[in-house]
């Protein structure tokens, strides 16, 4: 296959597609007489994100895969189309999804003896619904209680390829200087707890 | 109702069995507290749904005074805290019980510092306030982790998704099948959450200690007693011990339960009233 | 402004659009200090289309004005992005189908009201693609949201010959008995609602 039309045919799956898409999917995209190498395929997305440079959109990676998506900076004028204001989240939809995030797998019980408050139900079905967490199982001590961790596209819609790359848990300023170990235990534990999806 | 008596703990507060400056502000140690505490009543409610919870209203409050999570004054602590609680139970404002079991916890602490020390070195580990130091920064440093999250580059806020469609006839495309029971499921379950929302989120958590409540009654019945332990589950914590605690006395308030204990110290049992 | 950027906004706006845009509609991208002349914003949309000349994709000029598509002669590879999986719609998605089922005509905004999230543009355009809904106005308030309803396709598709057809939703026990009433007075009220595009 000509390397123009196979670029092409990236471009046009990638624009055309409503979710992410990887490199396997879009070898899908061939018969298997056309289908080009791995390397090849590889080769024509950085070509295409090269391409972008000083375009209005750029071709990312995301955990899902690869998508176009407008440039940050263009927000602004890009929110003159959409008029209304982007959705705020609570800040108890926040905290819990920051402990799902960091310390996931862990059940709404754990998030409650940290947060020091309950829990609604309505809350975890809203992350659910919204596709951010899911259910990966459940701890074994008396109720059974779920087990939450995030999702792919949780990790998509913060634009983030992977787990590792969100921001690094800190103390507050006040307290930088004086952290005491046990947190710190608590810290490191913490991050080894935290398993790829 | 609740376990402390906060105009009770106003009175005698400042015991100072240990004279400890609470503040160091522009390198000036402070042992006497500023006298700051009036909030307007109608202001006390707005104050209190910013808060997302009791370790965070503590968190303000040490924060307020520039005090170090590390070192604070329980007593100190406590009376705001408790001052706080108060006013609001006194506007009959519907607290939840998250944040009694806080109050609980800090007169707890703060009896335990009252109590004599058998050495002058104060151990860190034995500190009472440990506990509550941990969860303070443990809180904290998720309040942070949320800033942060909420910073993160988010789709249809800061970057959006670049589409276009195909040209040309239709392809057949094998799309979703929907029915339209489907459709009246997702809007009635749209109806159902957005109901449950409406409820600001205080008011929603007292369901867990009536959900715990409820929990209760249906083990119980009109036969035989259990026993007053065997209604907590020591893997819930204090919380949930707390919380536990506090469904049994409201129970008990509203006669649903009958609680008997035969001789002083022994065994304590609980049944379901008769109807 | 810079031409490059006025070349991103543009291009940007074009790629986030569910809806094909008029020139006026870019015009509106840019607050009245910044806004380039027509012919400006013209000349820009000549050499983005200029500039495709060898994608995946085109910019081209349909009735209702400019939009990005992806060419005609790649149609074959595209369809095997849906050959083998005819995904499932999203709880998200289908809440926001029945809010526009049930209560339309109405606003992005208005969804988002009542569902407690965002909804996203990929979310709306999915339903425009499919034809089930469509823009029949928008609300005279700043910013001048859209304004969604159900199609005669959605009717179709659903084998129903008008939307009070549409299954009788189940009263909650605590619901107030209102979930009819405002349905139906919002339907009535919608063509006073509605300001002409």
């Amino acid at each position: 296959m000509k390397s123009l039309l196979l670029r092409q045919i990236i471009e046009g799956a990638l624009l055309l597609s409503p979710t992410p898409l990887t490199i396997a999917e879009l070898e899908n995209l061939f018969s298997d007489s056309e289908r080009p190498a791995r390397d090849q395929i590889l080769a024509t997305v950085e070509d295409i994100q090269l391409d972008c440079r000083d375009r209005g959109y750029e071709l990312v990676e995301v955990a899902s895969g690869f998508r176009f998506q407008i440039r940050e900076k263009l927000a602004s004028w890009m929110h003159r189309l959409w008029e209304e204001k982007p959705k705020r989240y609570s800040n108890a939809m926040l905290e819990t999804l920051a402990l799902i995030a960091y310390r996931q797998p862990l059940t709404r019980g754990d998030i409650e003896l940290v947060r020091g408050v309950a829990v609604s139900s309505d809350m975890i079905r809203t992350l659910l619904e919204r596709g951010w967490i899911k259910i990966v199982g459940h701890r074994d001590v008396p109720g059974k209680p779920a087990l939450y961790a995030t999702t792919k596209e949780f990790l998509n819609y913060f634009n983030l390829s992977d787990l590792g790359q969100l921001p690094e848990l800190k103390v507050g300023e006040n307290m930088e200087a004086n952290v005491h170990q046990p947190t710190l235990g608590v810290l490191e534990s913490a991050s080894s707890e935290i398993t790829e999806n | 109702m609740p376990p402390i008596s906060p105009k009770n703990n106003q009175k005698n507060a400042f015991p100072r069995q240990v004279e400890m400056p609470f503040a160091v502000v522009q390198g000036q140690k402070l042992s006497v507290f500023p006298d700051d505490l009036y909030i307007p009543p109608d202001a006390l409610e707005v104050i209190l749904e910013a808060f997302e919870g009791p370790l965070d209203l503590l968190l303000y409050l040490i924060k307020r005074q520039n005090l170090d999570i590390l070192d604070i004054n329980v007593s100190e602590i406590t009376r705001q805290y408790t001052d706080y609680i108060s006013i609001m139970q006194d506007l009959k404002f519907e607290l939840a019980s998250d944040y009694l079991v806080m109050a609980a916890m800090l007169t707890e602490i703060k009896s335990q510092m009252l109590l004599p020390r058998v050495s002058e070195v104060i151990e860190e580990a034995m500190d009472p306030r440990a506990e509550l130091i941990r969860r303070l920064q443990e809180y904290e440093v998720f309040k942070n982790a949320a800033k942060n999250i909420d910073k993160l580059t988010r789709l249809d806020r800061d970057i959006f998704l670049a589409r276009a469609e195909l040209s040309g006839p239709d392809p057949v495309i094998l799309r979703p099948t929907v029915t339209l029971q489907d459709i009246k499921k997702a809007l009635e379950s749209v109806d159902e959450r957005s109901r449950l929302s409406q409820h600001h989120e205080i008011s929603e958590e007292i369901i867990s200690t009536r959900e715990r409540m409820a929990d209760i009654l249906s083990r119980l019945n009109k036969q035989t007693f259990v026993t007053f332990g065997s209604l907590f589950d020591p893997i819930e914590g204090k919380l949930g011990v707390i919380v536990t605690f506090l469904a049994v006395m409201e129970l008990m308030k509203e006669r649903l339960v009958d609680i008997v204990q035969t001789d002083s110290f022994g065994m304590i049992y609980v049944r379901a009233q008769e109807l």
